[in-house]
């Protein structure tokens, strides 16, 4: 068994730090290593610490080299960080890259067996004897790779003195109470810790304490959890999918939430459907039919999706029919990085489709949005009659966030204007005498009315066509018919436009400078307004939570001398949509854009408006 | 078979049906399609066979894709709802719609285009979910509202005035079912009234999914005799397999059963009735249908009838275990969870 | 038979009008009209005659209402012009309101056996025997029908005082010089001319004479004949296409000119391929397949088309393969108006795709830009490697148009960067010792070269894929090797900018106004600023030939107080575009966009700019 | 049949083939696959071949949708030109790139959610259009990539950890491929080397579309023994049609004609020999390929050979009728017409 031996002795710790470092691991795809860093970020979070994990994982099954970054923030800064201060060492195949990564003064965590390319004077190095304990754990063969990973947990534990009770919590947690795995899994840390006690002099200045004020009230969840216990609670009925990373987990939490919480309870039965469809053509297409013929329908997808369901998003806004497309971001164009985060798809989603027309997108910025948005995304497209997007991203999708508690849905489900068989007898008289039209806006937002097919009615049917067609839906290639219609539809945006999420906006009286972002990167946009602070820059935040946006957005631009439009991704796509609606004030507007697979950080961000 | 199907001869045909409607009422719009264009007739045998099974409009929903035949569902049962969605997408449109509604009957049209070109991909997943509806592909072989390109299901070595030769074997709709293990697969004739009516009629008491492939001559682009889709060829070759008559379950009283006839009981108690024609033709004989549909393809024949059923085998529904009340329907209630749920999940995050 | 007993006395013909009106002949659809229409405009072209048709049909194929709209105009305005003088009634299912039409003064022939609904007083009706000169024919019962369309064609001869000569070459050349339907079509027309003779008193006002000066040195053809004219001279190999209307003739066009100028000589096999895909995803995936093997190919397609090729063309732009696509523009969003024209398409090409990306866009404005474009596709196609739209609309596409002859092209094709196993093999030596990446710039122009598989060189394959890569073609999810190449991507749009065709002005001393258009437009705007100029109003005249735009454009719009951007669609796509590139003069901008399916008219872009 | 093939026993395997390539020159990049993936078997098999054949790898052009088995097309000859396209979408492209340069040798990979699930409607059309080419299902019943979704290969029935039951009956590669037309149709094991190692000499050697469904086990998240796609239950229950080998057209030495062998000479001169096991199986008669098949899928039995070929049936190129030099190398001379073929256009204008 190997002991520190070969590391240069490094001064004596004169200060520690408490809750305030980044941990990277670096392990393999498909080693189970996720497990293990779910322990260390759930135990930091029971005890009190702000704290996020962000997976920078391959698109890949086994094999590849993966890192999982911890970030400690007592302050709550919870955007992804650059620097490292603690390294642990699992894979050979990046180890020396990953052991130069880290910061001076930091540390350095190993398994044994890997080779050190070179011995840098200014960080500490651990080695961690894993094969030696998992051999002494005597293990079931086939679970020895997995629980080799509890290694690093265990030494950790001991390093930075994180409350093993709580690991033990976690585990439990983990493993859904089953004793054996809680047992195999809990045995290696310990041992692990056990080791590190007695053999490593603990010298280095990284320690976490219990502390409060900030996780209280909050929940650690992804956003594909949130997402889909928001449709649930958003009383979804039908959901059609076709796998894609990072969007998979929203449909299979869907469907592995909905089987316990919508049944009915007598029958058993489903209260919803769920269908892998054969691909995204056929998914959007299943959406379209249900949500034409009654259903809470939806789907969600990535961008590969979203291109194939170009020509059904176009026929869904030219033929009113609500659906609901959950878009959850990975790197584009094409293929691009499958696991990789990006908001490259906001201009794709709103203009989708060929010809006129305009998609309204609802832009959530953490789990807790993913969960409320669901709900509003329905009422909207069920409200508008049109498809309505969510754009998500692998950020916030498939990363566990720390975020505020979900409120239970107050408002009654919004399911727009349709007419029973009962209503549309009343129509005419309840309309100043006005027949009934599918396509005529009586009430003047542009919104008419539908009924369902099964409308036990002799004159509720009507034909629904991506044609052009008059309001009583007749089959119209008139010009002014058509003129008309598309008129109205333009009307009907602009109603989306008040009843869309409003901006969050956050004014510092004094400001001169202000910025505007939207979803995932808002973490990173709150740590760079505190920078900017430190350096003297005060800065104002408005956060775009849905397209259209609103006057709110104008009356901000309006105020500040210069507004930088913050987003992730290459074109600016935020920068520019704002810039068409506020082309009077444009020349106030700044493009801040990057886009390289990593959530933003607020230190490049901070140096874009700094310099 | 344990019970047998009864028949007594057919009343004149009254003027009101079941639910007291007169024909009339099942009509739509006026059709815009060319004069003598194969998809009215067959427009015209929906209209009757729903009209004499009584069909409730207002139950039925109509799908189609985009062509001259995807056109046709406006121009019957104006009662029903209707969607005619893309090009060669109508069956993920009434996959959805149907499930969202499960008390509905669809009926969709397609065009040789719509389902065997573009649209073969969705075919083949709608069939084998065996979606519950009846999905007739109206067949001339020809791109109809483009203007007489060849269409998937074109004989090799036909010609056509501005598209040339045909150098490929078509895909045969039929084949294409049975390889994707549908539960009825049959063939008709637009000319063939009797034969179509039953055939359309066995199709909507069908469980699953129904494929009716639907020879329908486009006299603008497609009728020359040589054409194998033209209403010569078809008045002149046209090869039943068997003499059809469907018995509604309305319609039950005991008769005697014949030496030539083979009878199957659809799953809503109604009857196909297959009388003997030359030989005999077993329905429930996947081998044989592959081998009938296959030589068929091969020599250019017109077989009609009905080549493959299964009357039993789950469908789409079955397979899903959905509550009976349709998911259009349900109150939220049943749909948004209640506040204890809420919080027990958010305390297991 | 019958003469003209039942029209109100109109007032003596004062003052004939010449070569100034708008006849509109008014059909029913499949009834054969479009040879006689033809046979008209061919004769007044032939006379020297400016003179445009634009066909107003319907999304049918027999049966239903159709309008052709033969406008002449001696100052040569030769867009769609809204008031008819001369109709033409055909069609009992329009004829009321065909007749309502007729600007006071206008004069109307009609098939007598149409009844006549409002006896109005201030126009003259000239019925037509048409059924008695039909049965006195005594033709082919089955040309009957098609053939009767020749009676307006002789009894408008016959007012207007057509030559009758010029009618007569016209249907030797529409005919091919077949004797027989010559002069079954030739017979009706001189029975038809010899009636009007005898029975009708021609005190109506318009007439037709030979002039000169404006047909010389042109040609009268539609647009989609010209692109795959262009197509052929431009050296294509591959097309794959799908049919859509109105984008069918090009490939149809293709493939007749192509089976006649496209052989090899001794063997007589084709040098070229087209196919007819199943879909438009497939239309677009051979396309991509023979780009990058190494042929030059193209597909032709509309609206739905795009849309379903969005994904293909986003894999086209990351993975750098050069394809051209025709968009022929109908009316959308979705199914639409697949039979009249719309410029809607332009914000979907430009940006088609999800995440990141721009294509360029080639705008051309009448047939003979398409057939230049075509080439001018190819080129920058393979020059640059990636996806190059080229944005036709319906109008140009279907209807004929007197446009300028084409011009050989003298330029040889510039097949772009590739590399043969020579050149491979001296790569090294002739660039500073830089080995050969497939993604690797080093001319500084963004464009890598590139091999064809099937290079007789071992170092020449590589793999194409749509996920990440480095400079030499393997895979990467470095975030820094994904910046850099999206980086190079954007830098090679900005050298598309440079390399696409130059927006064509025209400034007028003095002017304060300017007018930015595009495409299809271009006849209106010219008469719609001759309007404005009599009104007093001076405009200078800038149209965008392609996207992106280049520094000309921002020059042109510095210069005026207010610049129109005119376009033919509903959401100003254009005037949108340039907001973004424009920003800091975006003050000036107005946008006149209308969409109704029918080719803008100079009236209405007068109102709205003198409004 | 004329001729019949000839046999030398095979020599030692020699260091370099015929081209003078060691076996190591055929390799690609490093896989980035799961250990122990049935797709890095046949990257082995594909190597070997190759190999084997004396393949110049210049000539070669690989294609594949998205997948783990769609990546594989890095992992060997890695001197040849690859496009990994889009999901589905192989098929369009390889007909693409095939038409511009009649020369190159395609080898297409695939999965099973690649050409069975979104890609149906391309493979369909490829299989139609007979382009000549080889085309691999690397199927295991799942999505890999995805994380081990059912695709529509999958048995009704099967469980998997993640997706549940499977309700559905499986599309069958052969089965579909056979319906369109297809005039070579196999399936293998990734576990039977000799058995796939012959087939994909006489796939490549195919005048048209060779479609080889290749049952590949994933070991992550479909290879429990149950599974009909695992390992386990391919090396117990494999049962070859034939003991099928393949004779180059290089190695043409006369010998005696077995009774128990059928052998069918490829458009190149090269031979098929299928030696008979059980029972004669004729891979020309179709019906019995259907039937084959068809009964092999109800069974969920893992039948290996050859179900169906036609040797001799045009190709997309032949139909096409191009000129010899491919699309891509002609010069402009050719490409474009000269002068006065424009004027005169123009004059008849
Ligand atoms: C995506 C898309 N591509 C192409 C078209 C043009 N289009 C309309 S109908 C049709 C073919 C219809 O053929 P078929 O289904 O056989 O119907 P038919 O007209 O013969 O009845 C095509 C290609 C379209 N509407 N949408
Ligand atoms: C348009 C699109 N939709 C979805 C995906 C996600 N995706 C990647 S691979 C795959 C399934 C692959 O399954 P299969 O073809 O069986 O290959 P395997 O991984 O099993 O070898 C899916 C759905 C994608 N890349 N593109
Ligand atoms: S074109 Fe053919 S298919 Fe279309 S309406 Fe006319 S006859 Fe029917
Ligand atoms: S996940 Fe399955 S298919 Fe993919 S590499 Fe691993 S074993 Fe192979
Ligand atoms: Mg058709
Ligand atoms: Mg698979």
């Amino acid at each position: 068994m190997s002991v520190i031996v070969q590391e240069p002795q490094a001064e004596q710790v004169s200060q520690l730090i408490y809750n305030d470092f980044n941990i990277n691991v670096a392990t393999a795809n498909g080693s189970g290593s996720q497990t293990s860093n779910n322990m260390l970020i759930r135990s930091l979070y029971k005890m009190g610490i702000p704290v996020t994990g962000k997976n920078l994982f391959p698109s890949n099954i086994q094999g590849l080299p993966t890192w999982y970054n911890i970030r400690l923030s007592k302050d709550g800064y919870l955007a992804r960080r650059e620097r490292v201060e603690i390294m642990i060492c699992m894979n050979g195949a990046t180890v020396a890259e990953d052991m130069a990564s880290v910061e001076p003064g930091g540390i350095i965590l190993y398994d044994d067996t890997l080779p050190i390319a070179d011995h840098r004077k200014d960080v500490k190095f651990y080695p961690m004897p894993v094969r030696e304990l998992v051999k002494a754990a005597n293990l079931p063969y086939n679970l020895q790779r997995y629980i080799a990973n509890m290694v690093y947990v265990g030494v950790a534990a001991y390093l930075l003195e994180i409350e093993m009770d709580e690991i033990k919590d976690a585990l439990a947690w983990n493993f859904g109470g089953k004793t054996k795995p809680i047992e195999l899994n809990w045995g290696m840390v310990t041992a692990a810790y056990d080791w590190a006690k007695a053999n490593l002099t603990n010298d280095q200045p990284y320690r976490v304490r219990r502390m409060t004020g900030f996780n209280e009230g909050t929940l650690l969840v992804d956003g594909n959890t949130a997402s889909a216990l928001g449709a649930i609670f958003a009383g979804f009925t039908f959901a059609a999918w076709y796998p894609i990373t990072p969007s998979t987990s929203i449909a299979e939490s869907l469907a592995d939430y909905a089987a316990k919480l919508r049944r009915d309870p007598e029958t058993q039965k489903a209260t919803y459907a769920i269908v892998q469809a054969e691909d995204e053509l056929a998914a959007i297409g299943m959406v379209m039919g249900a949500g034409w013929a009654g259903a809470r329908a939806m789907t969600a997808t990535s961008g590969p999706g979203i291109s194939l369901m170009s020509e059904f998003v176009g026929y869904g806004y030219f033929a009113e029919i609500p659906a609901v497309i959950w878009d959850v971001q990975r790197m584009g164009p094409s293929t691009g990085l499958p696991t990789r985060t990006s908001q490259g798809d906001l201009l794709a989603a709103h203009t989708l489709g060929h010809g006129d027309g305009r998609h309204p997108v609802l832009i959530p910025a953490d789990p807790t949005e993913c969960f409320e948005m669901a709900g509003t995304a329905f009422d909207l497209a069920e409200r508008l009659q049109t498809p309505v997007f969510v754009l998500s991203d692998l950020d916030i999708g498939m990363n566990i966030w720390i975020t505020k508690k979900f409120e239970y849905p107050e408002k009654p489900l919004d399911r727009g204007k349709v007419l029973s068989a009962e209503q549309l007898a009343k129509f005419k008289d309840e309309h100043n005498g006005q027949r009934w039209g599918r396509y005529l806006d009586v009430d003047g937002d542009g919104i008419p009315y539908r009924t369902l097919p099964g409308t036990d009615h002799p004159g509720a049917a009507y034909f629904t066509r991506g044609t052009g067609h008059t309001e009583y839906a007749t089959y119209s290639e008139r010009p002014h018919d058509w003129e008309k219609n598309m008129l109205r539809l333009a009307h009907k945006f602009e109603t989306a436009r008040k009843l869309v999420p409003a901006p969050v906006v956050d004014e510092v009286e004094g400001a001169s400078i202000g910025i505007i972002s939207m979803g995932s990167n808002h973490p990173a946009i709150i740590e760079a307004r505190a920078r900017l602070r430190e350096q003297g820059i005060e800065t104002s935040y408005l956060r775009v939570r849905a397209l259209p946006i609103n006057d709110a957005v104008r009356a901000f631009v309006e105020k500040y001398d210069k507004v930088y439009i913050v987003e992730n991704n290459r074109d600016g796509q935020l920068y520019e949509i704002l810039l068409v609606d506020l082309h009077e004030v444009g020349y106030k507007l700044v493009s801040v854009a990057k886009c390289d697979g990593l959530p933003l950080s607020a230190r490049w961000i901070t140096e874009q408006i700094a310099k | 078979m344990t019970a047998t199907p009864t028949r007594t001869p057919a009343p004149r045909a009254p003027k009101l049906n079941l639910i007291g409607l007169e024909k009339n009422a099942y009509k739509g719009a006026d059709s815009t399609l060319c004069n003598g264009c194969g998809h009215d007739s067959i427009s015209s045998r929906i209209i009757n066979a729903a009209w004499e099974m009584g069909l409730k409009q207002e139950k039925v929903v109509k799908f189609s894709g985009i062509g001259c035949s995807s056109k046709t569902p406006a121009y019957f049962l104006g009662m029903s709802h209707g969607f005619n969605s893309l090009h060669g997408r109508m069956p993920s449109v009434a996959t959805g719609a149907l499930v969202a509604n499960r008390t509905l009957i669809g009926i969709g049209v397609s065009g040789d285009g719509d389902t065997a070109s573009i649209g073969i991909g969705q075919f083949k997943h709608l069939v084998r979910r065996n979606v519950p509806m009846v999905y007739i592909v109206e067949n001339n072989g020809v791109y109809g509202l483009t203007k007489g390109q060849f269409s998937a299901t074109a004989d090799q070595g036909q010609k056509l005035k501005y598209a040339g030769t045909n150098p490929y074997m078509p895909l045969d709709v039929c084949l294409e079912a049975l390889a994707a293990n549908a539960t009825f697969v049959a063939r008709s004739f637009a000319g063939d009234a009797k034969q179509l009516e039953a055939l359309l009629k066995a199709a909507i008491a069908h469980k699953g999914l129904a494929v009716l492939d639907v020879i329908s001559p486009c006299v603008t682009f497609n009728n020359h005799d040589e054409s194998t889709k033209s209403y010569a060829f078809g008045k002149e070759n046209e090869t039943p397999l068997h003499d059809l008559s469907f018995v509604p379950s309305f319609e039950q009283i005991e008769i005697d059963e014949y030496d030539d006839e083979t009878e199957v009981q659809l799953h809503d108690g109604s009857w196909l009735v297959l009388k003997k024609l030359d030989e005999h033709y077993d329905p429930t004989d996947k081998h044989l249908a592959y081998r009938t549909l296959e030589d068929a393809r091969k020599q250019q024949k017109l077989l009609t009838g009905i080549f493959y059923i299964e009357p039993e085998t789950p469908n789409f529904l079955d397979i899903l275990q959905m509550t009976e009340t349709p998911l259009a329907h349900l109150p939220e209630a049943q749909t948004r969870p209640g506040r204890a749920a809420l919080e027990k999940l958010m305390a297991e995050l």
